[in-house]
């Protein structure tokens, strides 16, 4: 499908939120799914990039990205009223148990994406939601303080100690989590670099709670066909673009 | 001219050794898994044919990721054939595909002539597959698979075999790897191939050069997409002017002035690959496309087409 | 990491095969003329080296146009060659290009061994050729040129006759459209050659649709740029496994990290081909990149770069 | 060397004015003379594409462009202070010999880009001239009225009559050319598609008068290097980049 920008902001260096009304609009956006994305006119680059569907808002759909290549240093030179080619939303994504009551979001830098409608859809559960986000320096932090006003407790952490506490925001979640009494109605939900994904997986393991982690890998279809974005887990070879990319933090072999 | 005022729809039929399509676009194998996933997307009845994807006696595992890789105007890739059999295949994916008023054409490679044969013949033995497409030519697989079609007594013992164990229309699909493509055309039209699809993947490679070691963890994989098209669109021509069973076109198709291309070349038939991952609605897009042209130029059926240089 | 605070600048001098080169980066033949237009542009003695345009015994009228096409991420041409002679070339070219300070590759090709060998008696005979490369792999010319790339005993040949007729460093260019392309490193490298250089182009084909024939007047051409890298890429690597004299890594080098990308796959210097018609200053850019890479990482000599995979 | 896009403005349909200020200014621009324009930022298209230059104002070049294909379709999309790579000013342009006095300029379609810079050099040698201007429609032609302050003649004509004489520009040169007395004085400079260039070549040659011819030849380096771009000329193939693009008429092998 096609859809048409309506803002491409950066909302702190290098950071920027794309809103994109989709035409026709989807009939169901769950949280952690994503969408492929052409982020060029043309071939240069040939594949759609994979972006988690960061917020919903009045029948658009918003992505979080950070610059880091090609793909996306075309998308953040789209302008207002630009078309954008579109897939999505794609895979599966976070499942919320009907008898949970708390949630712990941990978010590594750009991880942090899914997690804005991840947390609209606890607050209309009115399941307990802190949301642990880590990332290098203040500056991608700051940006995010509108999360604070939607009822969700915020932590947060830095690498170099510039805001928040210092250190891996895992670390800092572990610490405080040890202080919790975790059980069947608890669940962690992290997304991030895959270092971090592992730490909260082994935490998972270690505290006896459910957790999900949002994977990333190399994409050509988001659809399911070509069997390229797969990830070794429990019973195998798992496309990460269809079983997941959430996945049940114990299935994955992190080796 | 006078044609033009008789509005006729142009005939989009073609036959392709025995297998009749009602349009000469099919979806390349390994590009559309068992059609699955794509039926969420539009109605495969509109397609000419499906090409799943490679199908072994028993269950493969695959590569190890990472398995792509993008390059210009191409990808690389190294998926290691991972299938769920041929067997699993026929229980569970072939009745769902069935549905679809399209034709299905089953892609296979074996580790061994024997093997090769094996897979046919439990596919000769199933309901509902129009036709067999002989992989031998995956970069991806130690066994099994470009060895077969790089070495034209290899190519002739394969496709002896699998002509053997089973009836139904043989297209055996060509490696673009070797010096001359047109000796392992005349290979296997000489062993009984009803067709010929061409071109696999070219085999490369990518480096990271800050991890200082290859991107893909099989080292090397298959090139596909728009990149290569030059090169298939070439080897389609070359062995056009030198078989006489009918061709399937492929190779960097991503619209329909680049399916035409093919057809003009002598192709009877295009397949479409890559295309699918950067706009799934590729195959629908060239039917039209396909028939605007043959509207515009007053062609009637596709004999008007093919190879029409 | 220790090394680091030495702040030395990194050496990129490489020896190929007797050329000694201040760095690693030559612009590929037919991409740069005879260095005469290029010249305006930047200071030549910048480059490690230049190949010249593809040399003959009398000059060559070309094939006729249109010769050249674009493609998806590379371009088709099918040049045939046109060239002054080698005897023009040695008496109004080479005084000129030896004004710089760099290293003259003098690529050559004749229509028989006899004719190669002749051109290569007389580049010997003249002042200031630093080398010659051998093309044995113009996929443009109807003899002389890919029939003695893609055949083994003609490639055994051809080195051999050019061999004996000179005692300038010899670099053999292989042609990329053969099945197994460390068979020919091998073959080139018993004859006697000093170094190898690929990947040439791949040969390619386009069709304007609506004028339904062929694109280039020569109907084939040959592929270059971006999008064969990762052909080349794998043919470098392959041929670095199998033979032990340097190699000239060249197909779709767009960048530093593309040349380092070469570099770590085993060649031991990269030319620059298509990329000077995107970018003329793509080589300039090359050089600096290299170096900034090697100080990254702390490489002080080509050595430690060249084949760190 | 790099430009910045000052304006690109659609002057009629599917017809763009691209003013560039390049860095550094060249030091010499002779009428037509092109330049080799990167159209798309990364590989897609790969090859520049030659435009003559148009104009030069104010140390801004100026290209004339008519959108017709993938090179020409992103250079039409390309916004104020966008950087575009340039190569230039690239070829041979046209002579103007000392002792000329009168200059008939024929241009179809887009071929008449070139001339507006070969005007203002014509005039600042008070050499009279015309401009033959054919189009296929009154809109193509109708922007270019600014041409008229600018003391040329102005003949006009398009395809379907809809402005100005009906019929191709040669035929209306032709017919008037024959009501002058032709000697070495005059000149004729002819832009344009294929058959109106060798058209107006054999006009020359049957009124001998002396003729130049602008020829467009698909490029890749535009410097010389390639030599994809040659025509046949009674010395054999030469490069329209560097020996033409201005080639003599009586040069050129027609065929
Ligand atoms: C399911 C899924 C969801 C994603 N959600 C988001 C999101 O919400 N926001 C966002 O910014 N990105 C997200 N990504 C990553 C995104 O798809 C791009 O791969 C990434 O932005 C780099 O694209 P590029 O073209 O700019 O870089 P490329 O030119 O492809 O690569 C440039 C550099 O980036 C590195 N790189 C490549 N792929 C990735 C990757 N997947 N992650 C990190 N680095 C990479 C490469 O190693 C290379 O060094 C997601 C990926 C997946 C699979
Ligand atoms: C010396 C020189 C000067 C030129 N000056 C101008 C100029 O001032 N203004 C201008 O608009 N164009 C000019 N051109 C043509 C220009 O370079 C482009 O080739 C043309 O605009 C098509 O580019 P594209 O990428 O949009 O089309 P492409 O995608 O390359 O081609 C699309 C279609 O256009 C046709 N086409 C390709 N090349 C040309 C061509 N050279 N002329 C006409 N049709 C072509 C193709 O056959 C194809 O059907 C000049 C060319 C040369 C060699
Ligand atoms: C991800 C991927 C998987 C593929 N798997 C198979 C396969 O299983 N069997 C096969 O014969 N070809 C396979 N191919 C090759 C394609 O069918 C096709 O021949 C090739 O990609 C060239 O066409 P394209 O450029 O349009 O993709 C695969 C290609 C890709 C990109
Ligand atoms: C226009 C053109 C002309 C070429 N002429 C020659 C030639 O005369 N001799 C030769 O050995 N290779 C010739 N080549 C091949 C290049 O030297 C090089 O091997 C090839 O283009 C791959 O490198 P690239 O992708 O960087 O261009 C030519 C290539 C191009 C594009
Ligand atoms: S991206 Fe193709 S299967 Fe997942
Ligand atoms: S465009 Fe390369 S020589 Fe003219």
């Amino acid at each position: 499908m096609t859809s048409e920008v309506i803002e491409n902001r950066e909302v702190a260096g290098g950071i920027f939120r794309l809103t994109l009304a989709p035409d026709p609009f989807p009939a169901t956006v769950a949280p952690g799914q994503f969408v492929m994305v052409r982020t060029a006119e043309g071939m240069d680059p040939i594949l759609s990039r994979a972006f988690s569907i960061h917020d919903v808002v009045d029948r658009k759909i918003r992505i979080l990205y950070r610059v880091v290549g090609r793909g996306t240093g075309c998308l953040s030179k789209r302008k207002k009223r630009d078309g954008i080619g579109l897939i999505g939303p794609l895979g599966r994504g976070f499942t919320i148990p009907k008898t949970m009551k708390t949630a712990w979001l941990v978010a590594g830098g750009i991880g942090v994406a899914p997690f804005q409608l991840m947390i609209r859809a606890l607050r209309s559960r009115k399941i307990h939601t802190t949301l642990f986000f880590g990332a290098r320096t203040a500056e991608e932090l700051a940006w995010y303080r509108d999360l604070e006003g939607q009822g969700v407790s915020l932590v947060v952490s830095t690498d170099d100690g510039s805001l928040g506490e210092k250190g891996k925001i895992v670390d800092v979640f572990r610490k405080q989590i040890l202080q919790y009494q975790v059980d069947q109605t608890c669940r962690v939900y992290a997304c991030g670099p895959r270092p971090m994904l592992s730490a909260a997986a082994r935490l998972c393991r270690d505290l006896k709670v459910q957790g999900e982690v949002s994977l990333e890998s190399e994409m050509a279809c988001g659809l399911g066909t070509c069997m390229g974005c797969v990830v070794l887990t429990s019973t195998g070879y798992q496309r990460v673009c269809r079983e997941g990319p959430v996945f049940p933090a114990d299935s994955i072999l992190w080796e | 001219m006078n044609k033009r005022t008789s509005f006729s729809t142009p005939d989009l039929a073609v036959n392709i050794g025995g297998i009749r399509m009602k349009n000469p676009v099919i979806t390349a194998s390994g590009t559309f898994g068992y059609g699955e996933e794509m039926s969420e997307l539009y109605d495969l009845s509109s397609l000419g044919g499906i090409m799943v994807k490679g199908l072994s006696l028993s269950p493969q595992p695959g590569n190890p990721p990472p398995r792509i890789c993008e390059t210009p105007a191409g990808m690389l890739n190294a998926i290691g054939l991972q299938n769920i059999g041929v067997r699993v295949f026929i229980e569970e994916k072939l009745p769902m595909l069935r549905r679809w008023d399209t034709r299905i054409i089953a892609n296979i490679y074996g580790h061994d002539c024997g093997e090769y044969a094996e897979v046919a013949r439990c596919l000769n033995d199933a309901e509902g597959v129009d036709g067999i497409e002989l992989n031998i030519s995956c970069p991806n697989v130690k066994k099994g698979g470009m060895a077969f079609g790089t070495d034209p007594v290899e190519t002739r013992k394969v496709v002896k075999a699998v002509r053997r164990a089973c009836r139904l229309p043989l297209i055996v699909k060509l490696s673009p790897n070797v010096t001359d493509i047109t000796e392992f055309a005349r290979a296997a039209e000489g062993e009984g191939a009803d067709a010929i699809s061409l071109i696999n993947t070219l085999l490369g490679m990518a480096i990271d050069i800050h991890l200082r070691k290859p991107i893909l963890a099989n080292i090397m994989g298959g090139l596909s997409g728009p990149a290569i098209r030059p090169v298939a669109l070439r080897m389609v021509y070359q062995v056009a002017r030198s078989v006489k069973v009918p061709l399937i076109g492929m190779g960097g198709i991503m619209n329909a002035e680049d399916a035409v291309s093919f057809l003009l070349a002598g192709a009877s038939a295009v397949a479409i690959g890559t295309a699918n991952f950067v706009d799934p609605m590729t195959p629908l897009k060239v039917i039209h496309g396909i028939r605007d042209y043959m509207i515009q130029y007053d062609m009637t059926s596709m004999q008007d087409l093919i190879g029409a240089l």
